[in-house]
C-alpha cells in the first residue's frame, strides 16, 4: 500500500550541486550554453538559472568570470588579464574598412538590407564582404523585409557578441545615442527618395529602434 | 622642415585637393569624399554649408577633369545631383516647380553625412572594444570529455513518399508474368513445413499439413499438394524428415526424423 | 593598456592578483602550464607556486578542480560530473535505399510481413534493414498474422510520426495525391500486387492498402 518513492530520486539536486554542475558544463564548453541546453542536460527539477546567478557572484573578480552573451552563457578570461596571455592570442586577418563599415551598420541598423547599408555607405556592397562577415559567423540572415521582392535582411549573431564582449545588441556602444540623434532612422530622400523605402511603412520595425520600443 | 611647412601653406587649397584626386582609389564612393571634404569645414557636420560642400566637390571634379584622372560613374553621378542642388540653392524657389526645395535635399545629403561619420565611429568603437580571443580567452582546452559519436539517420517525408512512389510505378513496367494468386511457391510451402516440423513426432499425413485457404478448390489445392510435397522431399533430402507411403497411391505420411 | 612600469617592476601584485593571473592563465591553456611558464608569463617578484596552492584549496570541491599534469598545472570539470560532458557528436546519414523503401512498405502497409515487403521489393530484406529501423525506433513489431506459420508483422511507431511530422500513418498522401504533386509518373498503378493478401480472408486488418484502391 504505502509504496512511496524515495524522495531523493524525485527531488532536484541542492543548489550547491546545480552550482557545480553548471560550472563544470561551461567550463568545458567551446561555445556558450542557454539556459535550455543546460537544463536539458541536468537532471529534472533543476533550476540552472538561479544556478547562474549564484555563479556569476561567485566569479565576480576573479581571473575568469561568467558573461552572458546573447541568450547564452559562458567562461571567458578577465579582460584586464589579456597581456597575460600572449601565446594564446589568435592572429585575426586584418578587417578592409568596407568589412568593418558594414558590420558595424548591420549591428547597429539590424536587422538592415543590402540597399540599406549601400545607402547608408555610398557605395554598393561587395559579395566578398558579405561573405565574408557570414564566413566569420559575425553576421546571419534575418528574417525577409515584407516589402515588395521580400529583400532577405542582415543581423548579427551570437559569435559576434562573445567576440566584442556583448551581453546584446543593446549594450554596443552609443547605441542609445545614436539613436536619440535619430541617426539610426531609416530617413528616406526627399521626393526621389529610395522607391523600396517608401513602401516600407507598413509598420515593419525599423532598425535597431525595436529593441527600444518595448 | 619649417620651410617645407611655409611652402606647403602657400599652396594648401589645389595641394590639398590635388592629393585627394590622386588618391581617388582611396575613398569609398563620393559620400566618402564629401565627408573628407566636409572636414576642411572643420565645424560640426550639423552645421556644415552644404552649399560650399557642393561647390568644394564639384571643384574636385573639375581638377581632376584637368589632370586627365578618370573619375567612376558614381562620382559624376553625384557632380551632376549637386550642381543641381546648388542651382536650387542659389536661385529663389519657383513655386511652379516640383519636386524637394533646394533646403529639404540638402538636409538630406547632411544627415547622410553625419550618418555615415556615426557609423564610422561606430565602428572604430566596435574594433576598439576587448575582442575574444585578443582580449578575453575561452578555455584554451575545451574537454572532450566523454564524446559520444551518434550516427542519427535522416529521412523526409518527401523522400519516403518517392520511395514508396517508385516501388509501386515500378510495378507498371515489369515484365509480365501470370498473377500467381492460385500457385504455392515451393519456397512458401518449405518455409511453412520448416516452422511447423517441431510439432510432429507422430506419422502424420501429407494432406494435413495444407495451409489454410489452398483446400477448398480443386486447382489451388493441387498446387499446394505438388509444393508440399516437393518441400517434404527437400526436407528428406536434408535428413530432417521421414516419409512414408503403404502402397503406390496411399496416402503419404511424414514425420521428423528422430534426433534431428 | 599599458601598465605603469614602476610598481611592477618592483613590487610584486598582491597574492589575490597573482591568484587572479594563474587563473586566466591555466583556463586559457591549451595544455598544462609548468610553474616555470606561469612565472615567465607573470611581472617579476610573483609566486606562482603560492597562487596555485590558493586556487587549488579556492576550486576544491567546487565543479572545475585544479589538477596536477606531470609537471603542469590545469583546470579540469570535476570528475564526478563527467556524465555531463557527454556533448554527443552526432552525424547525420541518409537511409539506404533499402531502408527507405522497406520503411515506406511499412508505412503504406502495415500491418506488414517480411514476405510481403519482400513481394513488393521483389529482393530480400536483410536482417540489417530490420534491425536498423527498429533501433531507429520508426518500426516495431505488431501483432502476429493468424495464418500458418503465424509471421510477424511490422508497424510504424509513434517515433516514426513524430519524425515524419504525421497525425498518424493515414496521413500519408495516396498514390493518387502523389502523382498530382508530380512525385509520380503519369502512368497508372495497377490494382492490387500483395500475393499475401490472400491469405489474409480470416478477418485480420487489411493494412493500409485499402488507401490505394480509389
Amino acid at each position: 500500500m504505502s509504496t512511496d518513492p524515495d524522495p531523493t530520486l524525485f527531488a532536484a539536486p541542492p543548489m550547491a550541486e546545480q552550482e557545480r554542475m553548471v560550472e563544470a558544463m561551461l567550463f568545458a564548453a567551446p561555445a556558450p550554453l542557454s539556459v535550455a541546453e543546460l537544463a536539458r542536460r541536468m537532471p529534472q527539477g533543476c533550476d540552472p538559472a538561479e544556478a547562474l546567478m549564484h555563479l556569476r557572484s561567485r566569479y565576480a573578480g576573479r581571473g575568469v568570470t561568467l558573461v552572458r552573451v546573447g541568450d547564452g552563457w559562458a567562461m571567458r578570461t578577465a579582460p584586464d588579464l589579456g597581456w597575460l596571455m600572449q601565446s594564446e592570442r589568435v592572429e585575426t586577418r586584418k578587417l578592409s574598412r568596407a568589412a568593418i563599415e558594414t558590420l558595424a551598420i548591420i549591428a547597429y541598423h539590424q536587422p538592415v538590407t543590402r540597399a540599406e547599408i549601400e545607402e547608408i555607405r555610398g557605395v554598393a556592397v561587395s559579395r566578398g564582404t558579405i561573405d565574408l562577415l557570414m564566413e566569420l559567423d559575425w553576421i546571419r540572415l534575418g528574417r525577409r523585409r515584407m516589402t515588395p521582392g521580400r529583400p532577405v535582411t542582415f543581423v548579427v549573431t551570437q559569435a559576434f557578441l562573445d567576440h566584442f564582449g556583448l551581453e546584446s545588441a543593446r549594450d554596443l556602444p552609443g547605441l542609445a545615442e545614436l539613436r536619440a540623434a535619430g541617426l539610426l532612422d531609416s530617413r528616406p530622400a526627399p521626393g526621389q527618395g529610395l522607391a523600396g523605402e517608401d513602401d516600407d511603412e507598413d509598420g515593419t520595425p525599423q532598425g535597431q529602434s525595436e529593441l527600444f520600443e518595448d | 622642415m619649417g620651410t617645407d611647412a611655409t611652402q606647403e601653406q602657400g599652396l594648401e587649397a589645389p595641394g590639398a585637393a590635388e592629393a585627394l584626386i590622386v588618391d581617388v582609389d582611396g575613398f569609398e564612393g563620393p559620400l566618402d569624399l564629401l565627408l573628407t571634404l566636409s572636414r576642411t569645414q572643420k565645424v560640426d557636420l550639423r552645421r556644415i554649408s552644404v552649399l560650399q560642400l557642393a561647390e568644394q566637390y564639384l571643384g574636385f571634379v573639375e581638377r581632376a577633369r584637368k589632370l586627365r584622372i578618370e573619375l567612376a560613374a558614381d562620382y559624376l553621378v553625384m557632380a551632376a545631383w549637386l550642381a543641381f542642388l546648388k542651382s536650387r540653392l542659389l536661385l529663389p524657389p519657383d513655386p511652379a516647380e516640383e519636386g524637394p526645395s533646394g533646403e529639404e535635399m540638402a538636409a538630406h545629403l547632411a544627415f547622410q553625412l553625419e550618418r555615415l561619420a556615426a557609423m564610422r565611429d561606430a565602428a572604430a568603437r566596435l574594433m576598439a572594444r576587448d575582442r575574444l580571443g585578443q582580449d578575453f580567452f575561452a578555455r584554451g582546452a575545451p574537454e572532450a570529455v566523454g564524446e559520444t559519436r551518434r550516427t542519427r539517420y535522416d529521412a523526409t517525408l518527401l523522400e519516403l513518399m518517392q520511395a514508396y512512389a517508385r516501388l509501386r510505378t515500378r510495378d507498371d513496367f515489369r515484365p509480365y508474368a501470370f498473377e500467381r494468386h492460385d500457385i504455392l511457391a515451393i519456397e512458401a510451402a518449405l518455409e511453412r513445413l520448416t516452422a511447423i516440423l517441431g510439432e510432429v513426432p507422430d506419422w502424420t499425413a501429407l494432406q494435413r499439413f495444407l495451409p489454410e485457404g489452398w483446400r477448398g478448390s480443386p486447382g489451388r489445392r493441387r498446387s499446394a499438394v505438388a509444393s508440399t510435397f516437393a518441400a517434404t522431399l527437400e526436407l528428406a533430402k536434408q535428413g530432417r524428415v521421414e516419409l512414408r507411403q503403404s502402397e503406390v497411391f496411399a496416402p503419404i505420411h511424414l514425420r521428423r526424423k528422430p534426433h534431428s
